[in-house]
């Protein structure tokens, strides 16, 4: 299956949300650490996991997504959050540390939940995958309709809570696809250094399909991912969908990735201008229209990040809040 | 396996903790179909403790569900499930392998509600055994009780009769949050460990009640020391309240009930009476319920203890297989007397 | 590789000894359990998993392993023990809980330890993966020879540590070889109902040979697990050697397994008296030889047992010793 | 990532903790062949803390391991290692991970030793960071030090400035046990931490020393009130120790240095000489180190308290990620002056 033209607008539309989004994320976080760097620093801190070149894995899968549907993401979330369709003034205002935030500045940015869109989080490396599957256990014993997608990095396939889940979900033909975004690097640590045997090939160990998608690309990804949802929504069961992506920063901001060699940072491709060009070359839109929708787009990621910023930080004592329920 | 205890028939029925912890799932599983059974041999066996005895018959595999060996899988499903709007309970037979899947207990199930700022509930339900005491050696002795209340985001009983068996599942079945229900081995009523302590048979009402979270009970009333326990150091309370009587000594006998959150003001309330105190667990003792008891008279007014407070409990180290050395390392009724002497003694 | 007939006669005989220990072990656990039940009285309290049908797995790999190679077991580890050589009197008295046994006590029937051959054991499903591969691990940084063998059963395949280990052991090249016993069970749950995929077959999510033995028989076990042994030795990494076996009782004593139906239980082999035919049939030795081993190896037993009940249980504050080192 | 404050050099230096903890773990390895770092990003990185720059150029890959994100795997090797001969060093890098492997350390790592009957020996030491106070949210800056100290047959050192860094890192690299050496990041001198707490600088010794498990350390002394800490909270508590002095209150700041085993004898002495308590600890309350120093005190000798003790610890929540919420969470100067002053009004 093919993306319709709506569809990969939209694809776009999403991908350079994301891409505004850390752009402006990345701009804030330095405010308040210079000229001496401290994470602690600034009106954004703490760590933080951008999704620079990861846009396409985001856009390519949740475009198949509808209501009924869940989304577990993990350190590096904010692509997918928004792919996803969570609200973004709110999530700007969560990483913002606000009141006004998701979790009312509880959570910070690996913790993003939106009840509204069945999205979540977890900083925990492989973490989200009990917990997906376990979203798509309630669909099936609740007899609802509605599939799970947790989004891993290529470094979480060595942690036993992935074979673990996979297992189970295989077993109990769960209606659920475990989405792996291959940066080739988990920190420092290379894939081919981690990982004897890559995790979509591990697929036939759990009897599911698995499938590898080359070239970052979102036509691409939406078709494979075409797949792996139309499996589960059958009720066939789990997926691998490995997809192969960039990593155009460092693993934070403020590591300088200085493991990896000049060349191979020279060749790294951004692809959402790629996917721009394409757009723009088969005529998906006009240039007119694609000006349109970059300046709406713009529009909603500045006002998402006034809304963060104009907003109040919560009491101290709220911190007492929301332990239990 | 699976086997326990007869009970007395009839309606006013004296049944093992076994059977009215299960009473207590199996009548809220009637009433509510989110409820599901999840873990190790919980199906076909009907649970290696008999917990789920007669459930899978009754509500179907589909709501009975044996798991592989994968107690991170499993409980992250589960918190998943939770999320999604259904109340699993998951069993793990033994505290002991809580170190395979502390990660998605305390991490994520325990913090989500926190996280997500209320958006998502975990209404989630362990069954957990604990203890020593048949000679299970280091690996399946353990309490580790104060592991689980050192995390923020826990409830946690450790009923020590099958009155409160019942009452607390019932509580924990109710509430939203992550819950864990811990009964001693020993106490349990199984079968395969004899029916050795009596006490912890009780009458219990068929009709559902629940015992809210954090309220202590008092065994045993007294005016010269207070044995505060939990599950089945009550029993050697109990029986230490006894041997002491019998030397003219009063000792009121404290159950702690639950752990988190744990009834503060009704130690305070003891210990300002008697002046002294003596904490029995069989957990280690280093940053474990022992400690936290102490400390909370230390932190509310000192002035109340009329000599040192006593802990006896595990004294820091691996559960000994060999019957002579595991004594050693367990808390007994003679042990709790001699405590008991010693602060009576002192002053 | 064939076993020669000295390897085969001493399989025999290991595999009788654990058959006789575990016999006597049988009968001294009921001592003080009887009219009623609890598990934790008489001279030999705990829990008790006991090998009877799995000595075949034992011998025939344990055939192939010399004094610098390393066994390590799970829950039921009597016939691995025994086939590695442990110290019979001292396991005896180790698992009877006196001051003389392996570890003056301390350990139990699921905590066995030998260190004068590189044995041990643990009693928490695929713990002793790990452990396994790190004394690989240490061979081949001290460029030491020997290899590591780790026993699991069938259940173990699904934990996390088993995959993580595997994956490791794999991109390292370690000198150790997985072996599964699958007995079909772990405790009530069957190897279909618990595993997807059998773990043979996963060996190739970690690019290493798996291979599956069937039939309960040590000859063929033997010559698998030369495969397996060799290919550690020349330093090609890890294997899975997967072995069908049987267990002949329930999980542990007092187990009843009714979760079985009747007519499995009925169809089940003991492989000892098959294979003390077929030696026999194949004139591996004489009905002479034989009676005078089987006289020794119950003379060997019985004194173990004997050596056990005759040794003084330890002082109650040994409890507190060699919790450091 | 792995930038850290700059030293000065010089026989007489003074380093971040960062670099003297890496000088004891250099000195070892040149001198024992055996000794190996394993983790996750030690090899190429150096460790997201810098714990291990430069050590793959000087030892190769071979010994600077660099692992998956496989924490009970590497851990399990790591322990095999150990028992077969070799001293491994196994980096965790944030202690919030501890729950993915908390099995392989508490059950097989910690207990081999005591369960072969000391036929093993798992010479092992575990780096871990710690701690909150830049915004790193729940998963990220959580302490768990009551977590590990619960569990018997670990030793668990918690330095506080650089000297002790050095000096407990060749402690534990010389020990035969499972040794845990946990630094809190706000302390370590990360550049990316900046390097605020200038105290956990100090002046080094170019040569080894080791310093003996189990001695707690007097930083300042005083009179009216003992301030108990480790790690951070003993920075806070000389920070406040110093407001309390321009107030006229003497106040005894006392570091643990060493969690397991604890200095018993040394925090008795002080107490009994001020008869007031303050224990802070970044770590959640509950069953945690506060409850243990609290405990010592009321089964030694609760008469030595003039005035009930105070806790300040996280109120046993999961740490917020805003800032003030976050601030409201952590323990701080203010808020020991503030204990202080109220254990030194009551009676
Ligand atoms: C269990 C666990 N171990 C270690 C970490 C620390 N950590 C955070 S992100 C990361 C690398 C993850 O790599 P990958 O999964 O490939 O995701 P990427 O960062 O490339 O998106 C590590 C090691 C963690 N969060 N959880
Ligand atoms: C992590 C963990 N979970 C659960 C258990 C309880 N348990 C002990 S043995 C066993 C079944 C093991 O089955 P298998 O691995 O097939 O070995 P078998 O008993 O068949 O020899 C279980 C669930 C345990 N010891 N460790
Ligand atoms: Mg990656
Ligand atoms: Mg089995």
């Amino acid at each position: 299956m093919k993306p319709t033209p709506k569809q990969r607008i939209w694809m776009y539309e999403s991908m350079l949300k994301s891409r505004l989004f850390d752009d402006a994320l990345f701009e804030a976080y330095w405010e308040g650490k210079k000229p001496v760097f401290h994470m602690g620093k600034g009106p954004l801190p703490g760590e933080m996991h951008q999704s620079f070149g990861q846009e396409p894995t985001a856009v390519g899968v949740c475009a198949h997504l509808g209501p009924d549907d869940a989304v577990g993401a993990g350190h590096r979330p904010h692509h997918v959050a928004i792919a996803r369709g969570v609200n973004l003034k709110r999530m700007a205002a969560e990483v913002f540390g606000k009141k006004t935030g998701l979790s009312g500045g509880r959570g910070g940015h690996m913790h993003l939940y939106d009840n509204n869109v069945n999205f979540f989080c977890s900083g925990i490396i492989a973490e989200g995958m009990g917990p997906g599957a376990g979203i798509a256990l309630a669909r099936k014993m609740q007899k609802k309709p509605g599939i799970a997608v947790a989004y891993n990095g290529d470094g979480a396939v060595n942690q036993g809570a992935f074979h673990e889940v996979m297992n189970m979900a295989a077993l109990w033909k769960l209606p659920f696809v475990c989405v792996i975004e291959d940066n080739n690097y988990a920190v420092s640590v290379t894939t081919k250094e981690s990982t004897v045997v890559p995790a979509w090939k591990r697929a036939a160990g759990y009897d599911c399909p698995g499938e590898y998608v080359k070239g970052n690309d979102p036509d691409l990804i939406f078709e494979a991912a075409a797949r792996a949802v139309q499996h589960a929504r059958e009720g066939k069961g789990p997926s691998i969908l490995e997809i192969e992506t960039e990593r155009l920063h460092g693993h934070f901001i403020g590591d300088s990735a200085g493991y990896r060699s000049k060349d191979e940072v020279a060749g790294q491709k951004d692809p959402i201008p790629v996917y721009r060009k394409r757009l723009l070359d088969e005529k998906a839109l006009t240039a007119a229209d694609m000006e349109t929708l970059e300046a709406n787009v713009k529009e909603e990621v500045d006002a998402a990040l006034k809304f963060a910023r104009d907003s109040e930080y919560p009491a101290p004592t709220e911190a007492l809040d929301r332990v239990y329920a | 396996m699976a086997q326990e205890a007869p009970s007395t028939g009839g309606s006013s029925r004296t049944l093992t903790m076994a059977r009215a912890g299960r009473e207590a799932v199996i009548a809220e599983m009637r009433k509510d179909p989110n409820i599901f059974v999840i873990g190790e041999d919980v199906a076909k066996l009907g649970g290696v403790f008999g917990t789920t005895v007669g459930m899978a018959a009754e509500f179907g595999a589909e709501r009975v569900i044996d798991t592989p060996i994968s107690e991170t899988g499993f409980i992250g499903i589960a918190t998943g499930a939770a999320m999604a709007g259904m109340r699993p309970i998951v069993e793990i037979a033994f505290v002991d392998f809580i170190g395979v899947c502390f990660n998605q207990i305390f991490n994520f199930a325990a913090k989500t509600h926190y996280m997500s700022g209320g958006q998502f509930k975990v209404p989630l339900t362990m069954m957990i055994g604990y203890g020593g005491g048949y000679n299970d050696a280091a690996q399946h002795s353990q309490c580790l009780i104060g592991t689980l209340a050192h995390v923020p985001g826990i409830r946690i009983v450790t009923p020590a009769d099958a009155y409160d068996a019942k009452g607390l599942m019932h509580t924990c079945l109710r509430d939203d949050n992550l819950t864990i229900w811990m009964v001693h081995k020993a106490i349990w009523g199984l079968g395969w460990l004899g029916t050795a302590i009596k006490t912890a048979m009780a009458t219990v009402p068929e009709e559902e009640y629940a015992i809210p979270f954090g309220q202590a009970r008092i065994w045993r009333e007294g005016t010269d020391v207070t044995l505060v326990g939990y599950g089945i150091t009550v029993h050697h309370s109990l029986q230490a309240a006894e041997k002491l009587a019998a030397e003219g000594i009063s000792a009121e006998v404290l159950d702690l009930r639950t752990i988190v959150p744990m009834d503060r003001d009704a130690i305070m309330k003891s210990v300002a009476k008697t002046g002294r105190l003596v904490v029995a667990d069989e957990d280690y003792m280093n940053c474990g319920v022992t400690a936290e008891v102490l400390a909370t008279i230390a932190e509310r007014n000192p002035k109340i203890l009329k000599a040192p407070a006593v802990r006896v409990a595990n004294p820091d180290i691996p559960v000994p297989f060999s019957r002579p050395m595991e004594n050693f390392a367990l808390p007994d009724a003679d042990k709790i007397v001699a405590a008991a002497k010693a602060t009576l003694k002192a002053s």
